[in-house]
Parts: structure tokens; sequence; C-alpha cells
């Protein structure tokens, strides 16, 4: 509990920041942002299209910061972080596709569709 | 399955053990074992398989457990090996034999969900093909009624619902308020009936009878007087019945359906039959719930409710039920 | 082997640390707050599976649907300013690792800065919305797309005051360890701002204009 | 004030008087004798404000006994309305039609209940001894954040007292303790209930949350030298699979939770029938939470269960390794099964297939624990004494529990008695096995704590009570539960459940007798604990590195902190015949000093939730300010350690190597400033 002897400003953790990382974090998920926003303002590809495509540049731009902003590594400071991290990663994904997955069926089943709300559908 | 089966008729002979001890009358009341309907027969007939097999291992085990104490007890006749605490051929057999188990009970498992699909019983298709058009039963359930809608007839009973034998039934079911789960125990499973929504359920009666109908999820303080009678009759009684509902009863349409749903706690049974339904009824309700209508519950039927329950009190002493 | 040789050469290995330094503090701070930031990501998670639960088209209850309610080139105003505050301090944290106070604190005021932006920018979509009547209360869907956004724009919130508190921290206090895990912390969770945010554009603003 | 007037005040129900009566007479106890003995200071000092991660979890048992002691108590009064309320012609008294609960009180009984005894008493239990002897078997001082474990503790006490409070004003939810949606909305549960429920609820999600990242980071950061992962024991395993659940699934729980919570506070529309919403996704939601939670309670109770069964059979576990996979497999497991929980939803054939599967595998590595608990005892020497008689309770309960399991997790079982009192009668036979875990546990652990052993005989009437309880309860309930009961009735409709449910009321005469031998067994001991002493190894077969230092532990554990060799370090010391503590010259300790901060936050949130329960929103808005404030103002507290200097530490250790019992709450250690850096 008292390891102040140590100049804290040279704990790995410190030591990991990287100007030339920021910046091309920086650029990399801004135009990828960027990309994802052309494509569905101008309607370029059909709705399905879009939002796969949009879903790969999130995972893309996501996996970016990961590395450059969140320095998921494993170096020995940062192992225990990156272990954590990949112990989530299919816990999101089990909650929100399990979720997805039974209520898609859920909606079909019991949901009765009438027209006045069926109006929206292609809005 | 020779062994399921040997198994089987060895359970059903245990059954009788906790009858005989508590209350050795004809009627144990274990309504779940006593199966009227093809989907509960199904039921039943499944889960006396789970059973077996799995008291196929836990009853070893539980022997093993207690041969293991009883040998190796402080004093105790066993061989003391502090240092042993590995055996790979052990651990193959501990990983194994729960694996195999769950293997096959999965396969009997979803045998079994799609046999007893609630939208579609794949048992009734296989054992029905002749049975004649099914009837078709709209339930609504309401804060604290069960109102049963016979859409092809153009009837409504209360707190009753009367079926013919041997004809499949076809429910649709969709709730007021809150979240009801529709139980007839033993003719058909429990299922969610939800606000704003339609679920279906089907059932088939094997015999003539009286059987007990429940509301099993929470729905607040009516839920202990919502429960229901089924009575499972001969074709030409319901006839008589349909008849005689349309003869005598009152109409229910849209508006007094709102009137209807208020909240009432069906203390002594609240049997009614309507003869005039309005055409749609069911659907009418679901888009109503789902356009955001509600039904409050009051604050004497929660906060304040000492007084209500005592006014109800005088009411069943007067002989008003 | 005797008992005596056997206790001799356990003895030998050393029974006790008798010089324990305590463990790394900045490490297991960073590595605590680590897991709480993931908690947060949990509940993002839960968050957006409400968001594909509710956007189906019974959930908008005949209300406006999503092309109507989400803005992208708007919530791209919002994407640049918040990628800008991250920058921002990314470059305080290269001004700590310079150990350079005054860079430190010039880099956490534009991170401030960037990041009033973004919330800006935010209540003026939000008002906009509002005004036209589009409010929480209105359907499922607009429930849980206000919620989404709303908790997003706490987080920033929250994040701008840590700053503040970093800001007079380092002025009064220096590099104390303290200070530094703090600003480790901070990092991580402003960072993190910025993942989460990359999910909420992509599936609320731009996927919401064909749903 | 909000909804806040006397009126709310239920002076009228002579039950909610009476026990306001009683708990006034309590309290004034309870001041009186510490008034008496003028302890107010040292329990200010040594305990409201303590980090010590031992003190802690002490707080937190109690925390549990006592809210153990409300649920049972809600339990009781459950049974007698059951049994009284059979059928239209049972008498009715207190205002109530049947039994002498209204429904709105009935249901506000069993909510509570349920509440109480798996957030307030089974979790705090639990976490109390995860923290108490988590650090002690990896050879650490204290937690990683012995603040934030302060907090922790406080922010469930704040829930826990939220519960109480809702006794004596207003009332509480009133329809099950997992809250039922759409019935837990506004226009179906207008009164503040539903809120009381909601924010203790919350409160104990955040304290639990944080006490799950303290647990893991001490585990992974804080093991002492030589502790490789493959040399953790097996209880410390437990505890991180069980936290890593509760890590990950809390938050879920926060967001269902809150969303609710908005709908009511907000008129948003996430879970209301009409408008958009979807009330099964708040099922979704919860189970998503609330399955995981399960293995939460019971993995803790696993690993306990592998501590006691070796000491008491004299001999290594059995299987260690397939012990940790096995125990990391259930957690796995647990977060793909919960759909279970409403099987009955209508959902898709094949959704309610792929949870039958995900639910059934759980059943793999909880059947091969029961068999290496068995090998574990074979080839042993087994003693029996209460540890080792709550495990082999726990054991057969284990059996029991895992076969109705199974039997519930065959979807088309659970259509027929889904919302019946078959699956209440399954899992409180599982909660049971909580249970008899932790009394077990209890008994273990609490000489290394205390210094001193439990009484026996007390302890064994305890022990045979809570068995003809649980027999003469429970299987009349899996009975009505074939007979189609269904749960949370007030009033019985169909007589034929009668006899079973007066059947019953024997078994909970055995219960109560169970609670007075259990006061008789803490009296007993207590007083006579000068016989009852013992040294560093309490029960002289246990085999963990928590035997390894003195009892009571002192404030700072280990004099000097263990290099690990083995796996179990302390047999193997035994075995080597180096197991002497004697270890000077000794040095200066570096301890966290303690803080009244996390008792004031914990004071600000129960104001805070109180405030918002009722709408005050004044109050609320005060209260968080303050919150925010205090932990600013902490921010800038540096000087928070204390040091325990040489000497300290050689006159402690020298009182205890004299046989001396150096009482916990002893000040040890003075708050030094540390040098500028």
């Amino acid at each position: 509990m008292s390891a102040s002897h140590h100049d804290p400003l040279s704990h790995p953790e410190v030591q990991l920041a990287s100007g030339r990382g920021y910046v091309a974090n920086f650029l990399v998920t801004t135009l990828l942002m960027g990309f994802g926003l052309w494509l569905s303002v101008t309607h370029a590809v059909a709705p399905l299209t879009l939002v796969a495509v949009t879903s790969g540049i999130a995972a893309v731009a996501v996996g970016v910061q990961a590395y450059l902003l969140l320095h998921m590594n494993l170096s020995e400071a940062q192992i225990w972080h990156t272990v954590a991290m990949i112990l989530f990663l299919p816990l999101f994904v089990v909650t929100i596709g399990l979720t997805a997955w039974m209520f898609h069926g859920l909606y079909a089943r019991t949901m009765i569709m009438s027209p006045h709300i069926g109006a929206f559908l292609h809005r | 399955m020779v062994i399921g089966q040997t198994v089987k008729k060895w359970l059903r002979f245990t059954y009788g053990i906790p009858m005989l001890f508590l209350n050795g009358c004809a009627h144990s009341g274990l309504l779940l074992l006593e199966p009227r309907g093809l989907l509960s027969d199904t039921a039943v007939h499944y889960f006396t398989l789970d059973v077996g097999i799995m008291l196929l291992i836990i009853v070893p085990t539980a022997l093993l457990a207690i041969w293991a104490m009883w040998r190796y007890r402080r004093g105790g006749r066993g061989a003391y090996r502090p240092d042993w605490s590995h055996s790979g051929r052990i651990e193959l057999v501990v990983w194994g034999i729960p694996l195999v188990t769950v293997a096959v009970l999965s396969y009997l498992s979803i045998k079994a969900i799609y046999e007893l699909n609630p939208y579609n019983p794949t048992i009734l298709a296989r054992t029905h093909k002749a049975a004649g058009r099914p009837l078709r039963v709209d339930v609504i359930a309401t804060d604290w009624r069960w109102l049963f809608i016979y859409p092809r007839q153009h009837i409504a009973s209360v707190n009753e619902l009367v079926v013919p034998v041997h004809r499949p039934i076809r429910f649709r079911l969709t709730s007021t308020s809150v979240v009801n789960d529709f139980l007839i125990p033993q003719l058909v499973g429990m299922i969610d009936v939800m606000p704003g929504m339609r679920v279906k359920e089907a059932m088939v009666v094997n015999k003539p009878g009286h059987y007990l109908g429940f509301s099993a999820d929470y729905s607040g303080a009516g839920l202990s007087w919502m429960h229901f009678d089924t009575h499972a009759v001969s074709v030409a009684q319901f006839r008589r019945f349909v008849a005689a509902a349309r003869s005598s009863g009152r109409g229910l349409t849209d508006t007094g359906f709102n009137r209807f749903a208020r909240p009432f706690i069906a203390v002594g049974g609240a049997r009614q039959v309507f003869g005039r339904v309005q055409q749609g009824l069911f659907g009418h309700v679901v888009r109503e719930v789902m356009r955001g209508k509600v039904w409050r519950t009051p604050m004497d039927m929660t906060e304040n409710m000492v007084r209500y329950m005592k006014q109800q009190r005088a009411e069943q002493n007067a002989g008003e039920y | 082997m005797s008992v005596m040789s056997r206790s001799e050469n356990a003895r030998s290995l050393g029974l006790w640390d008798r010089d324990h330094e305590g463990h790394d503090v900045i490490g297991t701070r960073t590595f605590g707050f680590w897991l709480y930031m993931l908690t947060d990501a949990m509940v993002y998670a839960a968050l957006f599976a409400t968001f594909g639960v509710l956007s189906h088209v019974v959930n908008l209850a005949g209300g406006p649907s999503p092309a109507a309610v989400v803005h992208p080139v708007y919530a791209y105003g919002e994407t640049v300013a918040l990628f800008v505050s991250v920058l921002a301090y990314g470059g305080a944290m290269v001004a700590l690792k310079a150990g350079n106070k005054a860079a430190l604190i010039g880099a956490l005021g534009a991170a401030m800065v960037a990041g009033g932006v973004f919330l800006g920018l935010a209540y003026s979509d939000i008002e906009r919305l509002f005004h036209a009547g589009i409010v929480p209360q209105a359907s499922g869907y607009l429930s849980i797309f206000f919620g989404l956004i709303l908790y997003h724009a706490l987080h920033i919130l929250v994040g701008m005051v840590w700053m503040l508190v970093m800001i007079v921290q380092v002025m009064t206090r220096g590099f104390t360890s303290n200070v530094v895990y703090r600003l480790i912390n901070l990092r991580l969770f402003w960072h993190f701002q910025a993942v989460i945010w990359v999910f909420v554009f992509t599936f609320v603003y731009l996927q919401g204009t064909v749903l | 004030m909000g909804r806040l007037s006397l009126r709310q005040i239920p002076y009228q129900n002579p039950i909610l008087v009476g026990t306001f009566v009683f708990a006034l007479i309590l309290g004034a106890a309870i001041v009186g004798l510490v008034t008496y003995h003028k302890r107010w200071g040292v329990l200010w000092r040594e305990w409201l404000t303590t980090v010590d991660h031992k003190k802690i979890g002490v707080m937190y048992c109690l925390i549990g006994l006592v809210m153990l002691f409300r649920g049972f108590i809600d339990a009781l009064m459950i049974r007698t309305q059951q049994a009284i309320a059979v059928g239209p012609h049972s008498p009715g008294y207190l205002g109530a039609l049947h039994g002498y609960l209204t429904p709105f009180h009935a249901g506000q009984i069993f909510t509570a209940h349920g509440l109480i005894m798996v957030v307030f008493a089974a979790t705090p239990l639990l976490v109390g001894l995860m923290n108490i002897i988590v650090p002690l078997q990896i050879g650490a001082r204290d937690m990683a954040y012995p603040y934030l474990n302060a907090l922790g503790l406080w922010l469930t006490a704040a829930g826990a007292a939220l519960v109480m409070v809702s006794l004596f004003i207003g009332n509480f939810a009133h329809g099950g303790w997992y809250g039922f949606v759409p019935y837990f909305e506004l226009p179906y549960s207008p009164g503040v209930g539903v809120d009381y429920w909601l924010w203790a609820f919350q409160l104990s999600v955040l304290g639990t949350t944080l006490g799950s990242i303290n647990l893991i980071a001490t585990i992974v950061k804080m093991r002492a030298p030589g502790m490789t992962w493959m040399r953790m024991p097996i209880f410390t395993w437990a505890s991180l699979s069980a936290n890593l659940i509760a890590l990950t699934t809390f938050p879920v729980l926060m967001v269902c939770l809150a969303l609710l919570a908005s709908d009511r506070y907000f008129g948003t529309h996430f879970y209301t029938a009409g408008m958009g919403g979807n009330l099964m996704l708040y099922n979704d939601l919860f189970w998503v939470w609330g399955h995981p939670e399960v293995y939460f309670l019971i993995l803790p109770a696993f690993g306990m269960m592998s501590e006691i069964v070796p000491t008491f059979s004299e001999k290594t576990l059995f299987g260690y390794a397939t012990m940790v996979i096995a125990s990391f497999a259930i957690g796995g497991v647990s977060w793909g099964v919960w759909l279970h929980h409403f099987f009955t939803m209508a959902a898709a054939p094949s959704v309610n297939s792929f949870y039958s599967v995900t639910t059934m595998l759980v059943g793999i590595p909880t059947g091969v624990k029961v068999f290496n608990w068995i090998f574990t005892m074979y080839r042993g020497r087994v003693r029996f004494e209460l540890p080792m008689m709550w495990a082999v309770l726990s054991l057969f309960l284990l059996l029991v529990g895992g076969l109705t399991g199974m039997m519930n997790a065959f979807a088309t079982n659970d259509y027929m008695w889904h919302n019946g009192v078959f699956v209440v009668a399954h899992f409180h036979l599982m909660v049971l096995l909580i249970a008899a875990s932790i009394f077990g546990s209890v008994e273990y652990w609490f000489p290394k704590v205390f210094g001193f052993k439990l009484e026996a005989r007390w302890g064994k009437a305890f022990f045979w009570c809570i068995v003809l309880g649980t027999g003469w309860v429970f299987i009349p309930m899996f009975l009505l539960g074939f007979a189609g009961m269904t749960r949370r009735l007030d009033y019985i409709p169909y007589t034929q459940w009668g006899p079973y449910l007066r059947v019953m009321l024997v078994g909970m005469g055995f219960y109560i007798l169970a609670v007075a031998f259990f006061f008789m067994h803490l009296y007993v001991s207590l007083r006579d604990r000068a016989k009852n002493r013992v040294g560093a190894d309490a029960w002289g077969t246990s085999r963990s590195l928590e035997w390894m230092t003195h009892s009571p532990v002192p404030a700072y554990n280990f004099a000097f902190v263990p290099q690990v060799h083995a796996r179990d370090e302390w047999a193997w010391r035994k075995e080597q015949g180096v197991a002497d503590l004697k270890s000077g010259p000794y040095r200066d300790i570096h301890m966290p000093g303690n803080t009244g901060v996390p008792f004031v936050l914990g004071a600000l949130a129960l104001a805070l939730a109180f405030a918002l329960t009722w709408r005050i929103w004044w109050l609320s808005g005060l209260a968080l300010a303050l919150c925010v404030a205090v932990v600013i103002v902490r921010a800038f507290a540096e000087d928070t350690d204390t040091v325990i200097s040489a000497q300290d530490v050689e006159r402690a250790e020298r009182r205890y190597h004299d046989g001396e019992v150096v009482p916990m709450e002893e000040p040890m250690g003075r708050p030094t400033p540390r040098p500028a850096t």
C-alpha cells in the first residue's frame, strides 16, 4: 500500500501513452464514421447492405480503438485488462444475440399486426 | 425404449405411496399425476421417463455417498490413504455419466417440446387426424376473472369453460391488464397470458368430468379467487349449453366489455353467461391494450383494501354468493 | 529422508517474504477501474439489447419512425467533437509521460471544451426533438432511444466534472501516485466513451435511417 | 414532503404495531447496552469506520443473520396464513376474508420474504464470508480496495435498512420478489411499495457489484508470492468464479430496474403492455441476471463444502483441477439458460429446446462436483463434527435439488408446474443447501475469526431441527406441486391442498425450535468461550493458508507475508515439519486507515433512496449533491494510511504466542503522515 517511493511517472501504464497512436486512431475512426455517414445519407446501398456494412465499420473502428486507445495488448502491465475484456466479449454477444433471437420469435408468434400499425412498416 | 417403459411402470406404482400416506381415499388430489387430456398425458409420459432416468443416476450416487461416509468414517473399516487425490479413470466416469445422462434427456426434452408446442402440438396432429374441426375458444383474462368467448357460437362465459370431450380445442389467449398464467392441471400445462399479445394453446379432453383451472402467475389481490371450472361434456350436452347460453344470456359489446374488465375480486365465484358477443371482441381488446388502454387498480384494492374485504365478507355472510 | 532434513530442506525454500513491498498500487487501481468500466459496458449491452427489442415496428406505437427521429449528419458533428476530445485527452497522457504539468492541464482543458461542444450539440438535438413533440413518453422505441443517448451524455458530463477535479489536483498536488492513477482511470473512462459512441452512432443513428 | 404524510404510518394494523413495539424494545435494549458498557466510541472507531476486511465481513454476516431472521418471520406468516385460509368457510381475522392477512398484506410478505432471503440474507452472508476468508487464503494483508469494501458494506446495509423502514412507513412491494411487469407499473401498483423494493434492490446491486470488483482484483493482484493459479485454495477459486458472475450480471439487473423506475417516474414505455413497450423484456433482463445470480450464491457454497469435506476427511480434495473447471463451467453455462424462467412465454419450440438443453448442461459440472466430494471422503478418515454435518446435509440437499432441477429443466415438465409450488420447493432446497453450507462454514471458520470454537450440543440440536423442519415442510410442498398448487396464494381455493399445508406447520414448528436453539448455541458458546479457545489451527486437519495465522486474526493478518510452496500450503508445512509461526524480527506494516466516509455515503444513499421512494424531490437532490461532494472531497484526502510499528507487531505476536486472546476491536497502528513525494 505504499509504493510511493517509486516514481509514479515511470509506471508502465503511464509509459503506454503514444501521441502517434492517438492521432492515428483519431484519423482512422473519424474517417470510418464519415464513410458510414456517407453511405446512410446518400442511400447508396440497399438497407440490409447498409446495416451489414455499417456494423462492419463499427467493428473495425472499435478494434482500432481497443488497440490504440485502450491499449489492449498482452504486455505484462496490460494482460489482465485484456483478459477481462475478452471474458466480457462473449457475454455482450450472448446478451444481445439471444435476446434478439428470442424476441424475434416472440413478436412473430404473439403480436397481431393491425393495418393501422402496419402502415409504418415501410416508412 | 424398453427400459423407459419398465421404469414408467415402476414409477406409476410409486405414485401410490404418498397417496396412501396422506389421505388414503380414492382421490389423492395429486392433479398433475392424474392427467385426463391428450397433452397432459403426453407431458406426464415424458415426466415419468425423465424422473426414471434421473433416479437411475441419483439413487446410486446417494448410496455411494452413504457407503463412502460409513466405510471411511473415523474408526471405520476403510483403509486411510491421505495422499490419494487423483485417478484418471474415475474422472472419466465422473464426467462421462452426467454427460451421457444429459445427452439422453436433452433428446427427450426436445422431442417433448415439439410434441407439446402449444401453437402446433405435433402429438395432436399425429393422433387426432379424424377428430373433426377444432373448437375455437378465445380467452381473455381480466383483473380478476376469466372470460371464455366461443367466437363461432357468439357466446361467452365467465369463470366457466364448457368443452366437448375428444374434440381438439384451440385457444387464443390475451389479457387486459397484467400477465396471467392459464392452467388446467389435469388437462393442459401453463401458458403466459399477456396483455397486448395473443398466445395460442391447444387441448383435447379424454374423459368427461369436472376439472379445476387456475391463474398461476401473480396478478394482484384477486389472484386467489381467479380460478375457473372446466366441464368436459358430451357433444350433445355441449350443444345444449350453447343453446341455453344463446337464449338466456345478456349481450356483450366492446363498450360493455370496458365495464366488465374493471377490477373485481371474484370471491365466491362470478359465473355469468353472455348470449350475443360482438364479433371480433378478442382482436378489439388486444388492439385497445396495444394502443395503451389501461384498467387501473384502485387504491381500495391495494393499500386500503381492508374495507373492501370487509364488505365482501358481509356480502358472503348475507348469502349473496 | 528423515523429518529433520525434510524440514531443513523446506526452510531453505524460504517460508516468509520478509521484504514484502506491497503490491503495485497504480496497476491494482487501474485494473479495478477497468473492471468497473466493463460493468458499465455490460450496462450498455443491456441497453442495446433493449434497443434491439424495442425497435420493432410495433414499438413505434404509431409514433414517428426511427428515420424521422435520427439526424445522422448532426450526430456526426457530435462524433467529431467527442473524438477531438478523446484525442486531446491522449495529448494529456503524452504530457503526463513527459512529466509536463502545464501541457497536461492545457490538454485536459481542451478535452473539456470539446466535451462541452459534444454536450451542447446533443442538447440542441434533443431540444429540437422535444419541440417536435418527440419525447420519451411517446413510444417504446423513443423511450430507449432517449434512454441510450441520455445515459451516454450523462457519462460525458461526469467525465467533465472529473477532469475539472483532476486539473485542480494536478495543480495542487503534482504527480503523486494517487493523482497519476486517477488520471489513468479517467483515460480509461474517457476513451471508453468514444468506443461506446461508435456503437451508438452506428446502431442508433446510421442504421436508424433504414429502420 | 412528497407523498409522505402521517397517514402513511400503518398504525391500524395490529401486526405491524406489534412488530414496531418489538423493534423499539430491541433497539432500546441495544442502545442501552452500548451506552451502559460505554462502547459508542469503540463502535464508531473500530467497527463503523473500519476498512479491515475481517470486521467488514463480520458486519456483512450480522446484516445477513438479522435479515435471515426477518425473512424467517415472513415465511412463518405465509405458512400460517396458507394453513388457515383454506376453502370458503375458513375463518377470517383482522379484516382479512380468510386467514389473518389481506391479499395486499400477504403479497407484501412473500415479496419481502423472497427479496430479503436472496438479496439481504444469503448474499451478505456469502459476501461476508468471502470477505473474511479470501484475503487470508491468498496471504494478503487486506482487500485490494479496503475503502471500496466498506462502501459496499454500507450500501448493502442501506438497502436492508430501507426494506425495514418500509415496515413502519408506508408499505412494501406486493407482487413477488422478482417483480412482475406490467403489474409493477404505476396503474396496477399505485403505492410506494414498488418504489421501496426498487431502491432497496438497486442499493444492494450497487454494493454487490463494487464488492465483486474488489474480490476479483484482490484475487488477481494480491496473492502471496509463490501462490500460482493452480495453488489457490478451492474456496478462493469458487469466490473468483462467483464474483465473475456478479461482476458481469449485476449491471444487467441495474438496467432492468432502472428502466422500470423510468416507467414509474417518467412515464416512459419500456415495459408497458401498450404504447410500444414490451413487458417480456423485463423478464428477459431480469433473468439474464437472475439465473447467474443463483450460481453467484451457490458457487461459494460449493467452495465452502470443498474446504470442509477435505478437512474432516483428513485428506486432499479429490480432483482439484476438475473442481476448478467445473466451477467455471457452471459460471459460463449459467449465462445461457435464463429463458427457462419463462418457458411458458410461448417462445418458439426451437428457443425452448435451446434453453432446455443449456439448462441441463449445468447438471454435468454439478454432478462432477458431487462425485468429487464423495471421492474425497473415499479412502479418508471422516470425522462428523458440526461443519462436516452441515456439509453432508448440503450434499444430500444438492442431490434432491439436482434431481428436481433436472425435472424443471425438462421444458414440458416446466409447463406443468412453472408457477407452481413444485418450483418453490425445488429452489428452497437449493437455497437451503446454500444456507447449510453457510452454517457449516460459520462453524468452521468461527474459531479463526473469534479465537474460540462454537459449542457442539446446542449446535447439533439446531442442525437436527433444521433437517427435520426441511423434510416436514418441503416433502409436502413437493406433493402439493404435483397436486397442481400454484404460487403466491393468500387463500386456498382447493380444499384438497389443506391437509398438506397443515402438515407443513409441524415443519415450521421444528424451524422455530431451530431458531431458538441457534440463539442458545450462540449464547452458550459465548458464555463458555474460555473453554473452547483454540490456537491457529482450530481443527487440526485444515489445509489452507488462513490457518497459518493466529486466531483471532490480527489486524495485519500475517506478520510476514508467507511464501507459498504447495497447493495446500499449511498441510505441506505441517508435513514438512515447518509449521512454526514465530518469525521475527518484525517490520513496520502499512495498513489502510479507518475512515467514516463510506458510512456517511451509505447514510446519504439511504436518504436518497427514501426520498426517491416518497418523491421528496428536494431531499433527493440534496442527498445526491452531498454524495457527489463527499466523493470529491474524499478524493483530496492523501494521508489515508496508518502504520503498525514493528514494536507493536512484536508485542501482539508475543501475546498470541502466550495464548492470550487479543480482541478484534483492540486498536493497532496509528495514522502516520507519509513522506511527501
